[in-house]
């Protein structure tokens, strides 16, 4: 298995591998509750929801109504990849 | 595929078992884990599981590729339908809480994200099939 | 040395979320088969939605769905998982059309891995 | 009035969206349909962003709230002059290329797949202006994504199977580049808690020196390089250029390098901000280095190619090093003449590879040697091809001179005379790999005598050359009306804004 | 959740994802590629992410897998590498 | 009638003849009208600003602005006034010339011959009128590139190697001057041509303005100064109409004509001598001088000689800008239109022989006078010319030049001027004596023989009659002209 590596790639792969941990550095630790990122629009969006939008899954509520824009795009990107399929796949239009 | 009676039936008695689910966690998506693209991947793999026990010919027949591509688009056309209704009522695009203020109707707005959830169901249910069918339709049938 | 352990200790999910995504990442840089990188793809994507994941949650946390009335909580980052739900979409669709290059290839060439194509490549 | 352009940001993606669902409806009703929906909508897409550039011209700002919800809640679609400008640049040519594709797309398209050709290709329109009006990090992922899918399957779309390879190419590293800019915008929620840009813009000083920080920028920095295929990460772009059907190597070359280009300026400069950049690494330095080595490399790899597209592919990235040297020397003129560059190629190299199209629409030919004495059968077209050229290597009075006239002035007021000399040796070796083209073009002795006399285009293909070649000229001359935008968006750029 | 239980389905990813990279067999790293998939699927309902998890099942260990069996069935299924 | 329209019409009669030679190319003699029609009624639009600026005045006009430092603008000044009279001038003659020449060789791609030399026409136009260094810049690179097609319009290998030597050159020396302009730009914020220059007044240091006169001269590198003339002699295999633009009417004419402008109305006279230019000048100019006159020795094709005869006597205007003193000024610049009327006058005569005799090598033209008289005594005459002999208008810018030298108290300069007058001789004379005192090596060698059609004799007469009134009127109008420029631009205080 080693005898196959590809010399160069391991490099690129490791450097940035070292970049990654590097940047874990200055990361709040794991499940910290008072991380810039749990804190500032993570716990708006946990507050409003009920006023707001007033379903219970919190998920949900981003999904089709803060960000709705975003899942528009996934659809979107979804349709896209069955367009791109359909026209790689299949010689003609078809049935 | 070959034959075979047991796989068959067991499909057929699942696919119904299956859809019903899938139903069940669109509309479940907004007060539970799930929602449209779950739900719509679900319902695919019905599909895939008749499919698999009955051939292209069957699901073809149930599910014609001008339907696929229709129910593709429906899916879209339901999710930006809803954002551009909510610009009819002079909110901003997706603003469903302008409907509910024009209307005035309380918890409308659940109801619209059960319409989004819907809208995202149909396009994922119908393009994943489409995607299935384009990978495994060579063996069933020359492509035109 | 101590800084170090608690380095790992602190953040051991992140270190192993970095090994999998140079794991995905080699497989998509190194790997001749063409099927073999589209797996290293998928690797490398979810290992990216992991890293995701693992800094939404929240110590002590639960889900991000409103327990029943009066029951109060803390809830984990919903955010990132929008994101990721988005993502993991993504991910589908390139596979979805990376697959379906392969195959095109594979019915063109009747060759699936880049050795061979640059040898078809050469004799053409 | 007021109402409606306050609404068109979304509709600008929404209606072209509905627009492609409908083509691919009525196209399997009747084939014909699909075509004229598809270039009404991008037909409506160019008109709105004329409008949205005229009401963003003088200095203000549009904020969009999708949903209603202000950031850092909802998504937000931000119009100034800076992307305005560069939306009315890439849809225009998305216009002419798709009137060009109209006949061009015969080529490489097999007529069963038309339908499902120009509805993807108006994906891929979308996608990019979504790209080019959004004001939030993630929603910028998920329209790059979908001009990225769509891209590469037109580039693998093609009859020629040789594109299927450069396709999948093109998807593998296309993604590592995905993934890294994914890695890069996480990274950044992590440290600000924010997705929205100006947010990010507002709340990241307080994070400088984190290596969080210095991770995303270097992250996000590799991924748009990938894309944009700014020099020593340019591998995909050749084989993808020259093996794409000839209709999707415009729209790639002119509209989707360019709609990265802009992503990676906006993230640069209104994200991390320029003060940052400077700041914290040896950066300037190092992309003026880079971009030294880019303009060079090639050009000289593009003189080195006997395939036309080929060549101009090569071309694309000297070309493409042009702008990374606008972001290393980045003062106002630098700047002005950076963002004047993304307009220029855009129109140059549009017009060269419809020509090169054209010619294979009508010969066949893709070798250089094999143009011998094209200009008695193509004269239009080899006119165009000249001029086109001509701003290639920065003849006055053409919009490629302006834009590397501003460069060159940015250069030297920062002080930077060898960078300047640089970019000037870069337009001799234009001139080279070029002229070694229209030498054959003009000047080469007519080698097959049976493809007959005329072999001039259809007039669908001719117009849109013809538009470009001439905006070649006129804008060159007429600099001032580009100007007039591209001025104020490099003072905001430099302002942080 | 308990750290141990994360490390140890972490440390079983990690192997996944080495094993479907090496194996010759593409059928196999499939196979074990869905495996990884629904490791992924736990660890992620244990991190509190259940709209994810549940996407990751019916999307890496489903569709995913199904189109990887397709498009192997359609090209060759052993691999050099 | 709008002032500045008539230098804006000069610029626009040479294109919109090139639009109409396209329409018209199917119809030869409708085409060619075409070129000679605009070509007279450019001299008349040339010719009537010419009282204006003899008094004094200046026609300008800003067409659109272009650049920070330089919007597009023209205006005519008496420097410009001269080369606009000698390149309007010649293109008349050399229309007349092409016409001759090029249907009784039956040229290939004659549209686009004379398409692009109406266009050439243009930019040599533009750039005598230009107002600022952006403008002159513009114009100076489209004269290159249109001027390409014409020098490999044979389309020959070695043609098409000459193109590429010519391009690389040129569009090399193009990129200088652009480098030269934006310094200029950042330096003093502006790029407007001013009497005196404006450059002393930037406050830069000595060594950047020294070095971004070395640019400049780069940029000229149309004036083809040795070590870089290569591209001119190699560019002989052009067409001898095409031969007679570059080196009369418009290419190296723009060459000189640039450094003229950069010395006089950028740096100004007194920089260039603080910054010790005018001995770099010198240096360059000297030794351009001596090695071409040897060069033109060693060459048989009369067309490549008189090249390198070229290339030695477009030194002499260098040399009489490096003097720095007026009446080194005033022969420089009045050699520019004396130069060329004569040069011109040699070159339709080569290509005379060309068309009449069929060959180009000197050697085997002996006696060929005897069956074309007229070609050769003209011949003889405009070699005379540029030997400065009387009675042509040679010998007046030569005098002035002696004079400048003397008045710089330059010796040496003096000295280099004598022995190319002797050099001049030595390369002329040869020409003269094979054609009309050499006897034909035998009898039948000179049956094919004939005199060129008339349409090619009346320019070369014309041309020559020119060089000899200019000999006894030198004041209408160039020499005065160049007295208005020359006060111009240095105002007092000039030896």
């Amino acid at each position: 298995m080693f005898g196959r590596l590809n010399r160069s790639a391991l490099v690129a792969v490791i450097f940035i591998g070292i970049i990654l941990i590097w940047a874990a550095e200055d990361m709040p630790a794991y499940g910290d509750p008072k991380a810039p990122a749990n804190e500032y629009a993570a716990q708006m969006y946990i507050d409003r929801t009920p006023a707001d939008i007033g379903v219970d899954n919190i998920v949900t509520a981003i999904l089709a109504s803060y960000r709705g824009f975003d899942t528009l795009g996934e659809v979107v990107v979804v349709f896209t990849a069955g367009i791109s399929v359909l026209l790689l796949m299949r010689r003609g239009e078809g049935q | 595929m070959r034959e075979n009676v047991v796989v068959r039936t067991v499909s057929r008695l699942f696919v119904p078992f299956i859809q019903l689910f899938a139903l069940y966690v669109i509309v479940h998506g907004a007060s539970g884990p799930g929602g449209g693209f779950q739900g719509g991947v679900i319902f695919a793999t019905s599909f895939i599981l008749l499919l698999i026990a009955f051939g292209l010919p069957c699901v073809r027949g149930r599910f014609g590729r001008s339907w696929i591509r229709a129910y593709a688009a429906g899916g879209i056309i339901i999710f930006a339908g809803v954002g551009l209704t909510c610009i009819l009522f002079s909110g901003n695009f997706l603003e469903y809480a302008a409907i509910e203020t024009a209307l005035g109707i309380p918890h409308l707005q659940t109801l619209m994200i059960d319409i989004v959830e819907a809208g995202i169901g149909i396009t994922v249910m119908a393009v994943m099939t489409s995607i299935i069918l384009d990978f495994v339709g060579k063996e069933e049938e020359e492509p035109l | 040395m101590e800084n170090l352990l608690v380095f790992i200790a602190t953040r051991y999910i992140y270190i192993m979320t970095i090994i999998l995504v140079m794991i995905g990442l080699y497989a998509l840089i190194a790997k001749k088969n063409l099927v073999k990188k589209v797996i290293g793809l998928n690797i490398f994507q979810t290992a990216i939605f992991l890293f995701y994941i693992s800094f939404s949650d929240v110590d002590g946390g639960t889900a991000p769905i409103y327990l029943p009335d009066g029951v109060s909580a803390t809830y984990v980052n919903p955010l990132p998982h929008v994101l990721i739900l988005t993502a993991i979409v993504v991910g589908l669709a390139i596979t979805a059309v990376a697959l379906a290059i392969v195959v095109r290839i594979y019915e063109e060439y009747q060759v699936t891995d880049e050795d061979g194509l640059q040898e078809v490549m050469k004799r053409q | 009035m007021n109402a409606v352009i306050s609404q068109l940001p979304p509709l600008l993606i929404v209606i072209p969206l509905l627009g492609a669902l409908a083509a691919l409806l009525l196209g399997k009703w009747n084939r014909a349909f699909a075509y004229p929906i598809s270039l009404a909508m991008i037909g409506f897409q160019f008109a709105v962003s004329l409008v949205l550039m005229e009401s963003v011209m003088d200095g203000d700002v549009i904020h969009y709230y999708l949903g209603g919800w202000p950031p850092p809640l909802g998504i937000e679609l931000v119009i100034d002059s800076f992307n305005s400008f560069v939306l009315v640049v890439i849809l225009a040519l998305a216009l002419l290329t798709a009137v060009w594709a109209h006949k061009g797309a015969d080529l490489d398209i097999v007529p069963e797949k038309k339908v499902s050709f120009f509805v993807v290709f108006q994906l891929l329109i979308t996608g990019l202006c979504g790209m080019a009006v959004t004001g939030d990090l993630f929603n910028l992922y998920v329209f790059l994504e979908i001009s990225s899918i769509a891209a590469y399957t037109l580039v693998a779309a093609g009859r020629n199977p040789r594109s299927l390879i450069a396709g999948f190419n093109y998807l593998i590293l296309g993604s590592i580049a995905a993934g890294f800019i994914v890695i890069g915008i996480g990274y950044l929620y992590i440290a600000t808690g924010t997705l929205n840009m100006g947010e990010l813009a507002v709340m990241l000083p307080a994070h400088y020196g984190q290596t969080t920080v210095y991770a995303a920028f270097l992250f996000m920095m590799i991924g748009f390089s990938i894309k944009v295929a700014f020099f020593p990460l340019h591998l995909w772009l050749p084989d993808a250029y020259t093996e794409a059907p000839a209709a999707v190597t415009i729209l790639i070359a002119t509209a989707t390098s360019k709609v990265t280009a802009y992503a990676m300026l906006r993230v640069i400069f209104s994200v991390f901000t320029l003060q940052y950049v400077t700041d914290s690494f040896p950066v300037t330095e190092l992309i003026l280095i880079i971009a030294a080595i880019a303009i060079i490399a090639g050009a000289v790899l593009a003189i080195a190619q006997d395939n036309l597209k080929r060549m101009l592919a090569y071309s694309s990235i000297s070309q493409m090093g042009y702008i990374m040297f606008a972001l290393g020397v980045a003062n106002q003129a630098a700047l002005a003449g950076g963002i004047l560059h993304i307009m220029a190629h855009a129109v140059m190299k549009g017009c060269l590879f419809m020509v090169a199209g054209m010619i294979i629409y009508r010969t066949g030919f893709t070798a250089i040697r094999q143009l011998s004495g094209l200009s008695r059968r193509m004269p239009v077209a080899c006119a165009a091809f000249a001029i086109a050229g001509a701003s290639m290597i920065g003849v006055p009075p053409t919009i490629g001179f302006m834009s590397k006239y501003y460069l060159v002035l940015g250069a030297v007021e920062a002080g930077e005379y060898l960078a300047a000399a640089v970019l000037l040796a870069g337009s001799l070796l234009a001139a080279v790999y070029i002229w070694q083209v229209i030498e054959v073009m003009y000047f080469g002795d007519i080698h097959d005598e049976d493809l007959g006399g005329g072999l001039e285009a259809p007039a669908s293909m001719m117009v849109p050359v013809i538009i470009l070649a001439a905006s070649c000229l006129l804008l060159g001359i007429f600099v001032e009306l580009p100007l007039e935008v591209v001025g104020p968006a490099a003072a905001m750029l430099l302002g942080g804004g | 959740m308990i750290w141990v239980i994360t490390f140890a389905l972490l440390l079983f990813m990690i192997i996944c994802a080495l094993a479907a990279i090496t194996v010759r067999d593409l059928l196999h790293a499939t196979i074990i590629l869905a495996a990884y998939s629904l490791v992924m699927t736990v660890l992620w309902a244990g991190l509190n992410a259940v709209d994810v998890a549940f996407t990751e099942a019916t999307v890496g260990a489903g569709i995913t897998t199904v189109l990887f069996i397709a498009a192997i069935s359609r090209t060759r299924r052993c691999s050099e590498d | 009638m709008i002032p500045g329209i008539l230098p804006l019409l000069a610029i626009t009669i040479p294109l919109a003849a090139a639009a109409l030679i396209l329409a018209t190319g199917r119809h030869m003699n409708l085409r060619d009208s075409v070129t000679l029609g605009a070509a007279a009624s450019m001299v008349i639009v040339v010719l009537a600003m010419l009282p204006e600026i003899l008094a004094g005045g200046r026609i300008g006009i800003t067409l659109i602005p272009l650049l920070p430092g330089g919007d597009l603008a023209l205006r005519v000044d008496a420097l410009g006034m001269i080369f606009g009279i000698v390149a309007s001038v010649l293109w008349l003659l050399n229309s007349l010339y092409s016409i001759g020449y090029m249907r009784a060789l039956n040229e290939h791609d004659q549209t686009r011959f004379y398409f692009c030399f109406a266009i050439a026409i243009a930019a040599a136009i533009g750039i005598a009128f230009s107002a600022n260094l952006v403008t002159l810049y513009v114009f100076y690179e489209i004269l290159t590139l249109i001027t390409y097609p014409l020098v490999v319009h044979v389309g020959t290998p070695e043609a098409m190697q000459a193109g590429r030597k010519y391009l690389a050159y040129l569009l090399g020396g193009g990129i200088c001057l652009l480098a030269a302009t934006i310094l200029t730009y950042t330096l003093t914020g502006t790029t407007e041509f001013i009497p005196g220059g404006f450059l002393a007044g930037a406050g830069a240091a000595a060594l950047s303005l020294q070095v971004i006169f070395l640019l400049y001269l780069g940029g000229f590198v149309k004036a083809a100064w040795m070590p870089f003339h290569a591209w001119l002699p190699a560019a002989m295999v052009a067409p001898t109409p095409v031969s007679a633009f570059l080196h009369a009417v418009a290419v190296v004419t723009a060459g000189v004509f640039g450094v003229v402008r950069v010395a006089g109305w950028v740096y100004g006279v007194d920089l260039m001598a603080d910054l010790n230019l005018g001995v770099l000048l010198a240096v360059i100019a000297s030794f351009t001088i001596i090695t071409a006159s040897l060069f033109a020795l060693a060459q048989d094709n009369l067309k490549r000689r008189l090249a390198y005869s070229t290339v030695a006597q477009l030194s002499y205007i260098l040399l009489g800008v490096s003097m720095l003193s007026t009446a080194g000024l005033i022969g420089a610049v009045i050699h520019i239109p004396f130069h060329a009327f004569q040069k011109i006058a040699l070159f339709f005569c080569a290509g005379a022989v060309i068309v009449g005799a069929g060959r180009e090598n000197i050697s085997d033209m002996k006696g060929i006078g005897r069956k074309m008289p007229v070609t050769a005594v003209m011949c003889a005459a405009a070699a005379a010319g540029i030997c400065g002999l009387p009675p042509f208008c040679g010998l007046v810018s030569k005098v002035y030049l002696t004079i400048g030298a003397v008045q710089a108290g330059e010796l040496a300069l003096l000295g280099v001027i004598i022995v190319s007058a002797v050099l001049n001789v030595a390369y002329f004379f040869p020409i003269i004596h094979t054609m009309i005192i050499a006897r034909p090596s035998d009898d039948r060698a000179l049956d094919t023989v004939t005199e060129a059609p008339l349409i090619m004799l009346v320019p070369i007469i014309l041309a020559v009659t020119a060089s000899v009134a200019f000999f006894f009127f030198p004041a209408t109008p160039f020499l005065d002209l160049a007295e208005i420029a020359i006060s111009d631009m240095s105002g007092a205080g000039m030896p």
